[in-house]
């Protein structure tokens, strides 16, 4: 996932001020290689997105997003599997947006470095490398077996929500820490208690940036896969609750992939589907950064 | 019973008359003395003040100027406690407003900071709108929205910014100028209907003509609140201020020293101590 | 609230997202939990086991839910020794295994549905058209990789083996006497379509699977071919006919003290009433 | 008296939840490191933590001569895909971002830079999708059976090179734009500032870059399961399949049984230690670079 927004604000530095010196060996290697990576690697892509589409884009319809899967998933379409997914998106933002921004708040308030606010980062930090199969693994253990929830939405949400909450803390702790202090002086100042002012000064002020965060964290909850085939099952059917097993389109285009013979056209057009979501949600993400530093600019 | 805990409801009540600008005579809340004895502030193992007594009398503007460094912010955070907010922050000393402990452990600080106002050195409006940036303060204190609504119009004509803004009160505050910042800052500390009310070099950030109609503000409000105002600039000392106090850094790094406070005729005429002359004068020439 | 967003749309469009966000959420969690207050009204019947059974009896399993509306069956897959263990710990109501129970599982009690057999896969542009007992020994031990060897193209044989632990995999060492070390795969696959799927996307591959399996497919469109094991074609009819050497049961487990509903589900599949569902998953009824 | 104290009250009662949430946040790795160990446990108790390197080869079910649980060939084969995973991402991440900050003429970077983000943010499923059907087909006509290392490395390779990409040049960016105009000034040439000046200057953001997506190549399991062919042994060349941890646990974790299933949750703690080594070094490094720059 795109975890890192690269320098939104360009440093104002004149790059054309960068120039080879005409005949030298090493400024012609380096360039040939970095023009022929940029190249490379622009094809490469290119031709990836291309094939998707040229294998899924027929299949593409208002009818596929409506249909039940039919025949394994080789035939209808995959609403089952959208209404499955956005269970199990529910589940893990119920459980970590309340929690991740509870923790953000704390860490954001903690201006000396205590032992429990390190400790909390570094295992945040240890968290966020942690393998999503280690995930599953656990999801399988603790959230099936042991909390006896079975192969469930429930069960596959709540192990996203484990995955995504320290990209969801670290970037809203971000966005809180970006508030100037001085709006908490002013508050202070005017007599205004903690809550109110967390409520109705800090948390909007810096909604851009939890906004942004909370999107990055449903993107990589919308992209995973391996947590989730041991945790929410693979059943392609309707999900009547969220204890009923359920399967996410990435699980979708897994199966579809590797498991149904004469399954390309249709794992193609659900992974399209599911790329254009995610770039939705990446430029909504831009967006919502760029309002945000924009607003920020006016603080300063 | 303590008044710093029963302002909240005389407050709210509807019996208040909407000002006291308009009419001195009404004003039901009387500004409020405030006195420190040997106050100290530390930050970690810093020292920025050095057990500085002084009086602050009711109704009257008093100046505190002093090279930068020398404790005057420090100081003035203490009158609302706002210092606490700084982590490492210890107070020693006393700090009274007329007869009530402000350094207490049991006085509730959210009152204490409605009584005792804060206009800081850069304009800090909230990002949001411009009516609702004096609403706000007020909708913690549980006041209804028609009631606030005439607030939010006696305080701006009080800071002279309603008729440049009347128009345009749901617009961000943001777009509003430097000095007309300054002036809903004001208008947002009045309010609260303080007794005191504190000015961090309210006018450092401005421009001349905006810094003077500030100014201007401040005479105004002179009688109706006691006000405490942090300033580099002499002539406007002399020009707002009852009393004065200078502040000097110590030499021995314990932070700053209050060293001589008088009304402000003989501070700027008649100084004491031979810091405050060169100060003064060096200023002045 | 409402207050806050009718003066301050234009200046908070990242709270209005948050808040839209949170809302949906939220509309969605009590959707989900009226929705389970209906479910405990209901039966679920959980089965989990054998990938062969599986799709056969999930569609088994949604004419009984056509039949009894106030029962749902849930079927997971895991392969048979896992349908025998979850059945026995509770964990699932029935398993499915595609083999004979052990004789360390003889606490469980076993029902026929269907039969089936573990054939031989080529992709269907192979020209090779019958390999003996022994050829396929010589080339899972990788003593022999090419195709040439049996007048082929000149291409290394591409070896598909199953992932430990799947009953396919403990019947084919049974079956042709190899341990599992001996064996030296080019690829190794989970799932029955798994292993059709790659050989049909490789023209060297060869592999092994459930002859319903690789029947379907094939009748579908899959370009592979079933090769005869010891002269008999592998074919469903072959295993009929209990003439195919390399058969299997598909059966379904319960402890001795199955619930009501699980033996009414396993009645409803041994009987006569989804025999044209077995036939649509080329497997062979029981009557 | 007593309403100043419900307010006191009050302001404690609300930070309280707050550090409730902070600490089960922070507990989560605490109670995934203790169910892995908890279930791993008959592995580790059993079978002997030695024996998961020491045995040969991976047959946890084999009932004729015993179950053994060799992990080695696997490790390696991560390691080989991780690795060389990362031995091609990393220099080709660092020149699409000195083209995306130096080469690329200026109608050119912001759109390539906009592609790099998409497809930073495409899914590892969509990658082995990808790979599954048109890259192991393309290898195994040359090379059968096509699902191999080289795949893998491929593949993955592909998969961390946006974020590479991206990471190298907010590190290039994050130089300090005199530094690049003292350089301009001196006549210096464009690669000589590139190696003189930008990247030393930047190299501990690269390393980190590095770091962390070896850690994301080595955890990475669906693309890696869908390309590698998972057989476990030492592969011979790049084009031999292998299999690699992760892929193991995804390819028997949904029907193994006691130690088998022990097993695998002990793969699953040798991976969390690979990554809690990998944090720990970027940490390091960060804290070099923040100690260097004051």
């Amino acid at each position: 996932m795109a975890e890192n927004v690269p320098s939104i604000l360009d440093q104002g530095l004149n790059l054309d001020a960068l120039v080879d010196q005409r005949g030298l060996f090493w400024d012609r290697l380096v360039r040939v290689f970095v023009y022929a990576a940029a190249g490379v690697v622009a094809f490469v892509f290119l031709a990836m997105v291309w094939q998707l589409v040229r294998l899924g884009a027929g299949q593409l319809s208002w009818s596929f997003l409506t249909e039940l899967p039919q025949n394994a998933g080789r035939e209808g379409g995959i609403f089952s599997i959208l209404i499955s997914t956005l269970m199990i998106l529910g589940v893990c933002l119920a459980a970590s947006v309340p929690l991740g921004l509870a923790s953000a708040v704390l860490l954001a308030q903690t201006q000396r470095q205590t032992l429990f606010a390190i400790l909390v980062r570094r295992s945040l930090d240890v968290l966020a490398g942690v393998p999503s199969i280690v995930f599953g693994l656990f999801g399988n253990a603790f959230f099936c077996v042991y909390l006896k929830m079975g192969f469930s939405i429930l069960s596959g949400g709540l192990t996203l929500a484990c995955m995504a909450l320290p990209i969801l803390i670290r970037t809203m702790e971000m966005a809180i820490r970006s508030v100037p202090q001085e709006v908490h002086h002013a508050s202070a100042a005017l007599g205004m208690g903690p809550i109110r002012t967390w409520v109705t000064l800090i948390l909007p002020a810096a909604s851009g940036g939890l906004a942004a965060g909370l999107v990055l964290g449903i993107g990589r909850a919308l992209a995973e896969t391996a947590a989730l085939i041991f945790t929410s099952g693979y059943v392609d059917r309707m999900p009547e609750s969220v204890h009923d097993s359920g399967r996410a389109l990435s699980v979708h285009i897994y199966d579809l992939a590797m498991n149904v013979p004469g399954g390309e056209a249709n794992a193609c057009a659900t992974a399209l589907v599911l790329l254009i979501i995610l770039w939705l949600l990446n430029s909504l993400t831009h967006r919502l950064i760029g309002r945000w530093l924009g607003r920020r600019l006016i603080y300063t | 019973m303590n008044p710093i805990t029963s302002q909240t409801t005389s407050v709210s009540s509807p019996s208040l008359p909407l000002t006291c600008m308009s009419n001195p005579a009404a004003c039901i809340l009387q500004p409020a003395s405030m006195t420190v004895t040997d106050l100290s502030v530390f930050y970690g193992d810093h020292q920025a003040l050095d057990k500085v007594s002084m009086e602050f009398s009711a109704g009257l503007v008093t100046a505190l100027i002093g090279p930068s460094g020398c404790g005057k912010t420090s100081l003035l955070t203490c009158l609302n406690r706002l210092v606490q907010m700084v982590p490492t922050s210890r107070v020693t000393g006393q700090c009274f407003m007329d007869e009530f402990d402000v350094m207490s452990p049991t006085t509730d600080i959210i009152s204490l900071r409605r009584q005792v106002g804060m206009i800081f050195q850069k304009p800090n409006p909230f990002a949001l709108s411009i009516s609702r940036n004096i609403e706000l303060p007020l909708i913690s204190q549980g006041i209804k929205r028609h009631r606030r609504h005439e607030i939010v119009e006696e305080v701006l004509r009080d800071v002279g910014l309603w008729d440049e803004v009347k128009d345009r009160l749901h617009r961000s505050a943001l777009t509003l100028s430097g000095g007309q910042q300054q002036r809903l800052c004001i208008a947002r500390a009045l309010a609260l209907k303080p007794r005191v009310l504190l000015m961090d070099e309210p006018c450092s950030a401005l421009d001349p003509i905006a810094a003077g109609r500030v100014e201007e503000l401040i005479r105004k409000l002179r009688s109706c609140y006691t006000l405490v105002v942090v300033t580099h600039n002499m002539a406007q000392a002399q020009r707002i201020a009852d009393h004065v106090g200078v502040f000097w850094a110590s030499d021995e790094g314990r932070g700053g020293q209050l060293i001589e406070t008088g009304p402000c005729e003989q501070i700027f005429e008649q100084p004491r101590h031979k810091l405050t002359a060169a100060y003064v004068q060096g200023r002045q020439g | 609230m409402f207050n806050f967003f009718s003066t301050q749309n234009s200046l908070r469009p990242g709270m209005l997202v948050l808040g839209l966000m949170l809302f949906a959420g939220m509309i969605l969690l009590t959707g989900c939990s009226e929705a389970s207050s209906q479910q405990t009204t209901q039966v679920k019947l959980v089965l989990t086991g054998s990938s062969t059974v599986a799709p056969l009896v999930a569609e088994i399993g949604k004419r009984f839910e056509s039949l009894h509306p106030e029962v749902r069956v849930n079927v997971q897959t895991g392969g048979s020794s896992r349908g025998v263990r979850d059945a026995r710990e509770g964990l699932a109501d029935i398993g499915m295994a595609s083999r004979d129970l052990k004789p360390s599982e003889q606490d469980m009690q076993s029902f026929l549905i269907a039969h089936d057999g573990i054939g031989i896969i080529l992709h269907k542009s192979n020209s090779v058209a019958a390999l003996t007992r022994q050829q396929i020994i010589q080339i899972y031990t990788g003593k022999i990789t090419n195709w040439k060897t049996f007048n082929g193209k000149d291409r290394s044989i591409v070896i598909v083996h199953k992932a430990e632990g799947h009953s396919t995999l403990e019947l084919f060492l049974k079956y042709f006497k190899l341990k599992n070390t001996q064996v030296k795969p080019s690829v190794i696959i989970g799932d029955n379509e798994q292993g059709i799927k790659f050989v049909a996307g490789n023209p060297d591959a060869l592999g092994y699977v459930s002859i319903g399996a690789a029947e379907y497919a094939e009748k579908h469109g899959t370009p592979l071919k079933l090769l005869p094991l010891e002269g008999v074609p592998a074919t469903t009819a072959a295993v009929q006919q209990k003439r195919y050497p390399f058969g299997r049961p598909l059966n379904l487990i319960t402890t001795n003290q199955p619930s009501e509903w699980a033996v009414r589900f396993i009645a409803f599949t041994q009987s006569t009433e989804v025999d044209d569902l077995v036939k649509d998953f080329h497997y062979v009824p029981i009557h | 008296m007593k309403q100043r104290q419900a307010s006191r009250w009050k302001s404690q009662l609300g930070k309280l939840p707050l550090q409730i949430s902070a600490l089960l946040s922070g507990l989560i790795v605490i109670l995934i490191l203790g169910f892995l160990i908890q279930q791993a446990w008959p592995a580790l108790s059993e079978v002997g933590v030695l024996r998961l390197f020491s045995d040969g080869t991976w047959n946890p079910t084999e009932q004729v001569g015993g179950a053994s649980f060799g992990m080695t060939a696997m490790l390696l084969g991560t390691v080989f895909v991780a690795g060389g995973a990362i031995l091609l991402a990393a220099p080709v991440g660092l020149a699409i971002g000195l083209f995306m900050r130096f080469y690329a003429p200026r109608w050119l970077a912001s759109p390539y830079r906009h592609v790099i983000q998409l497809l930073a943010g495409i899914p590892s499923v969509v990658f082995g999708l990808w790979g599954a059907v048109v890259l192991v087909p393309l290898i195994g006509r040359y090379q059968p059976p096509g699902a191999s290392l080289l795949a893998g490395i491929l593949i993955l390779g592909m998969m961390i090179l946006p974020t590479v990409a991206l990471l190298a040049e907010t590190a290039i960016a994050s130089v300090p734009a005199e530094y690049i105009r003292a350089s301009v000034a001196l006549g210096m040439t464009r690669t000589h500032i590139i190696g003189k000046v930008l990247l030393p200057n930047a190299m501990p953001g690269l390393m980190t870059a590095v770091v962390l997506q070896t850690g994301r190549a080595i955890g990475e399991t669906m693309a890696v399961l869908m390309v590698c062919g998972n057989v476990v042994q030492f592969p011979g060349s790049v084009f031999d399949p292998v299999r690699t941890l992760t892929a193991n646990i995804a390819l028997q974790m949904g029907f193994a049984l006691d130690l088998h299933r022990a097993a695998l949750f002990g793969s699953g703690l040798i991976l969390m230690s690979l990554v809690v080594v990998l944090v720990w070094i970027g940490h390091h490094i960060q804290a070099a670079q923040e100690g260097s720059h004051g």
